[in-house]
């Protein structure tokens, strides 16, 4: 990073509020634990199905939540755990959904890759690459017609920009001028292809921002304060009836895709200098040089250990649900019957 | 009572719906201010404006995308495929999203919706614009599925299937869009999930659906009046939610049962709904259910070929007559 | 005879294809260097090289579109939709285009391609990962349908899809992929269309597909060893070209048949399977045909729901029973 | 048009061989004098399913064509009888198959939206919106693979360019590097409604050429010479290796979108505006001010009308197809068993 950028960086992250910039740490912490704790539970075997972490793209998800409103829509993939914990699911459900208990946030119907907690404004998981794309510009349609101004949040992949929902959706979302932001997590992979192998253009989101007539984004996605303030910028605009925007995070995951990954396609030496700008670490560090004290994050960093082990004790007492949920709540009468 | 063509009848519930409740909205391609490409969305952008009825892009994953996004976020989208045959370009919508994601958030999202499109054949559109494919949507867990034969069914139904709160696939069939009758005047509701019977007979009873209705009551007047056969017709109107017990009941009452569906033959809803029939009633079965289909082909263009592949009333009478008649496989 | 997993009897096919004829060509998501996401095409990258064996970006209409130009024009491909939920995104291309184009060009243009697809449940990933759609395949006119169950027919079946003339979607079942079992050396083709007789019985007859086929064969030792019910267990292999035949001789010497389908209820094969079976041999019928499906819902994540839902053993056994018990419908 | 404007198209068309402009001026006229005569057949009530006419756009199937090799492949919409016939397939065949004819191209089972005629590289005609477009690509995918030397060339309207296929194809191709052409025929409209209504971009393809590394070429579709100089440029590129190209030719449909409509959400201006730049007219007056005699031109009309006549009668004189034809050629072998 060059001096100046340095400096701006530092003028940034003092311009936001410091309660907001606790709140961007205890987010990242809370996910960053409860993501390791989730790989130690698939360990334990009490995760069965696949599982897609998101260590390493903390930030993002910090950045964003605490830019929205509480009454805003979020729309994540598979990996999601990050962004339904930021939005403010309890952990308890989270993993409890993990694990397939009653306690989850949709006792287990959904699993991991579907989490989903309308109350919190996480309006679902999508497991179909893409396909929630132009989903979040219908929320976003809604929220216009009704005048409500909240705004829709899409996350994706690098590797999503390659299918055709995510072009649909942009076109749509610029033409109708809907109040929803699109925002890229490159990873540089998509599952074990490097995105450069399969992709047109250098930014797989950003450089084809023009063909929607919307303005070329790519921002620092494991630097907390620089995601906030992009997406603060970007859900202003939003409400305001500037329509859409789309944001490409340059970030890393530090695990392999899915639970099943090794990542042994990636160069060690990739791994290693994303590892030296751990987001965690980055931000604890600024908000320590920017004169928070230890001590206050210290207390972050442990209560949100006890919040997740309390968590995950409750998960493990909680009961596998009533094999007659597999068969509600097909219909909104809560049954599933296609016949009389 | 009013005579409404079924294309009118499209029209004129919407209006209603649309009347009555301010969340009703209307959108897919050319549905605007064109009125539709088959002028079933006639009126409604004159009357409800560019606000609650818009044209789209060609952008069939974005239009139910964004259908199934307002449905989860307090709307009641009614979203046009222009035809049926489309869906395959965002099936992914119908099939994995729209009609599964009430069950996966264990009912925390609903997704109150109405896929409406253009169904079935007799146009010489050619195999990629006349395909029906009502038996698509059956076969997945999720949607409810309504097809009309009539224009009064057309409106009361679709009023029905706007009200319903969970997604439906509504099949407007190409060839019936003409067609006028009589429709009751204000408001009109049809319960989803009715069978109706159109005609009793006690010889056998033939089963259709859209299109196939009015081909198998003109078959059973042929086959009364020239055969001296007696045939029940029953119209299924919705596949999901079925009326099994009618269908049970008509079908146990003459014991010879013919389903005349338009979809091509394999995995078609006739054999589903045989497999219901000789499952629950097989004692009361005096032979087998005979499938009356298009045949398990493409759709070919040009009229003589279509006209020879559609289950025609000529057939329908040839193919009762023929299952009555073999005693071959018993 | 060698022992093999069926994941990598899958790429010993695809693997003595590209070896016997160089317009063979492999490609989808993740199918090159990686090896594929299950592990169905590892080795192949590094015998023939990132010509044959290609990555593409996730885009599955452009992989099917691609195949489907690629197989006009002289080439025979063998394209990957990682899952076959996935499917539903590009079913325009396996319904409008595959399908037709060799009809609607009155036969001018061949497309000789296979589409492989990972299809069904046991992994607990949920309503979109853990699908059984070969039923939406087979309703699909100008579409041949594979679902191989043991090792040697993944090999066997799959080489004779990919040198089959007409377009293929083979269904490998994602929860058969580590079974080992013996497998031919040596070039090894089986031809489509063939059902296979796994176990005589004179009770009855049951009918079975991939990975239901296994547990058709349990639920038919336990029958015979706790119920004295001695059962006949077909594997149907494809569901087109389907091996109607063997499926009618073997369901008349029992009269009782029942399939076992994993897919969800309504128009299943089952019920083509079973409406063919009552059309055609009504007389030898001593009872219903009875289907044993998944039920008409999405699939759950949580192990114990999946497991309640697609079709075990022990529901096999308990279904038959009852079926063979039951006189309430006769 | 601007002084220097003018001097570079004069040029431009000097700088292409004699025969070439005649036979461009030859194929619009064909197409020209076909598609009124298809009109014609409806009104007799011979043409019974839909047709979608391409009267206006008569230069860009001519300057595409002329730049092709015979073995090039190309794929069209269900306006795709101006390509069909401007790769060299008989009128008679076209014409039989818009009135279901035995002599038809594809003996009446495609029909006007699907002429097809492999024996003239024209792989299909596609009804389905962008769905040729990956089918094209995987075409040029042979070629390159086969090392052929074959260029596939995909034909499309400006509302295709919304659709997710047009996204995933143009990646695809870019990344694989494929010999494709692919020629967006912008006509303002898609059906009844104006293009620009429902896209993001003012061009609908050329601004969305960078989301592909390709560069940006709108070219003026009414006029011959430009369109045959922009073909053949983007053909040699490909024929080099050089990849695929993005062509947005501006051009008008002279009539409404299909048989059924009257098009009368066009202004009347709009309309007339377009027809003082009638391809055809301005072709044929820059090739007499070239120096082209009256004489040549108007004996290659006589013999355009001459063949058309004749195609005609014959058509009208073909026995419709045998019904048997309706179960054939679902499979290879010919047949349609789906059983033993
Ligand atoms: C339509 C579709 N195709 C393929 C897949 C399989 N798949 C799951 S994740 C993934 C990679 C996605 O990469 P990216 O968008 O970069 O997101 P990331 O996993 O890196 O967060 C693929 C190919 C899928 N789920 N959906
Ligand atoms: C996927 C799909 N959606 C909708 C249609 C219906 N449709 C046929 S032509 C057309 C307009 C196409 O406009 P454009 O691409 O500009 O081509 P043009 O007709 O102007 O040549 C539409 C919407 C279709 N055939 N396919
Ligand atoms: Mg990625
Ligand atoms: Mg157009």
């Amino acid at each position: 990073m060059s001096v100046t950028q340095k400096a701006h960086s530092a003028q940034r992250n003092q311009e936001i509020p410091e309660a907001t910039r606790l709140r961007l740490f205890k987010l990242q912490v809370e996910i960053r634990y409860c993501e390791k704790r989730a790989y130690d539970l698939f360990l334990q075997n009490l995760v069965k199905g696949t599982s897609h972490l998101a260590l390493g793209q903390e930030a993002v998800a910090a950045g964003f939540a605490a830019a929205m409103n509480p009454d805003d829509y979020t729309f994540c993939t598979y990996r999601g755990h990050h962004h339904t914990l930021a939005r403010g699911a309890p952990m308890l459900s989270v993993l409890g959904e993990l694990m397939g208990r009653q306690c989850g946030l949709m006792k287990g119907k959904g699993g991991s890759m579907h989490l989903t907690s309308v109350a919190h404004g996480v309006m679902g998981s999508y497991a179909i690459v893409g396909a929630h794309l132009p989903i979040a510009a219908g929320a976003a349609w809604s929220a216009q017609y009704r005048g409500t101004k909240q705004v829709a949040c899409a996350f994706f992949g690098d590797g999503a920009t390659n299918i055709g929902a995510f072009h649909e959706a942009l076109n749509l979302a610029a033409v109708w001028k809907l109040p929803v932001v699109f925002c890229c997590e490159n990873n540089m992979y998509m599952e074990y292809t490097p995105i450069s192998a399969v992709t047109a253009v250098k930014h797989p989101a950003a450089d084809r921002a023009a063909s929607y007539g919307l303005e070329r984004q790519v921002i620092d996605g494991n630097d907390a304060d620089v995601v906030y303030s992009a997406a603060r910028d970007a859900f202003a605009k939003a409400r305001s009836g500037g329509g859409p925007s789309l944001i490409e995070c340059l970030t890393y995951r530090h695990s392999g895709h899915s639970r099943a990954d090794p990542a042994k396609y990636r160069p060690k030496e990739e791994l290693e200098e994303w590892l030296k700008r751990d987001p965690v670490t980055l931000y604890r560090n600024r908000l320590l040089a920017s004169g928070v004290a230890e001590g206050t994050l210290a207390k972050i960093e442990s209560e949100a250990m006890t919040k997740l082990d309390q968590a995950t004790e409750a998960a493990k007492a909680s009961p596998t649900p009533s094999l007659e949920s597999a068969m509600s709540d097909v219909w909104a009468d809560g049954g599933n019957a296609w016949r009389n | 009572m009013a005579q409404l063509s079924y294309r009118d009848a499209v029209a004129a519930a919407i209006a209603q719906e649309m009347r009555r409740d301010e969340r009703v909205v209307l959108f897919g391609e050319d549905t605007a201010a064109a009125g539709g490409v088959f002028k079933t969305t006639v009126g409604l952008f004159e009357e409800f404006g560019p606000r609650r009825v818009k044209d789209t892009p060609i952008s069939e994953l974005a239009i139910l995308g964004a259908a199934m996004g307002a449905a989860m976020t307090g709307l009641r989208p009614v979203a046009e495929i222009m035809f049926s045959d489309f869906l395959a370009c965002c099936w992914d919508y119908v099939a994995n999203e729209i009609a599964k994601t009430r069950y996966m958030s264990d009912g925390q999202i609903s997704i109150p919706l109405v896929i409406r499109t253009a169904n079935g054949a007799g146009s010489r559109f050619g195999a990629q614009h006349s395909q029906s494919v009502e038996n698509w949507a059956m076969a997945i867990p999720g949607l409810k599925v309504v097809a009309p034969s009539t224009p009064a069914d057309a409106k009361g139904l679709l009023a029905a299937a706007i009200r319903d709160p969970d997604p439906v696939v509504f099949f407007e069939h190409k060839s019936l869009l003409a067609n006028k009758a009589e429709v009751p005047e204000g408001e009109h509701v049809e319960p989803l999930g009715k069978a109706k019977v159109l005609r009793e007979g006690k010889d056998i009873t033939v089963i259709a659906l859209a299109a196939m209705v009015p081909r198998a009551l003109k078959a059973a007047e042929t086959l009364a009046a020239e055969h001296g056969i007696s045939a029940t017709v029953m119209d299924l109107r919705s596949l999901v939610p079925l009326d099994a017990k009618t269908l049970l009941a008509e079908s146990a009452r003459t014991g010879r049962v013919f389903t005349v569906e338009e979809n091509p033959r394999l995995c078609g809803w006739g054999a589903e709904i045989a497999s219901v029939i000789q499952e629950e009633i097989f004692g009361a079965l005096k032979g087998p259910i005979v499938r009356i289909t298009t045949p398990h082909v493409p759709l070919p263009a040009a009229d003589q070929l279509e006209d020879a592949v559609v289950p025609s009333v000529a057939r329908i009478v040839a193919e009762v007559r023929r299952g009555l008649d073999s005693r071959r496989a018993a």
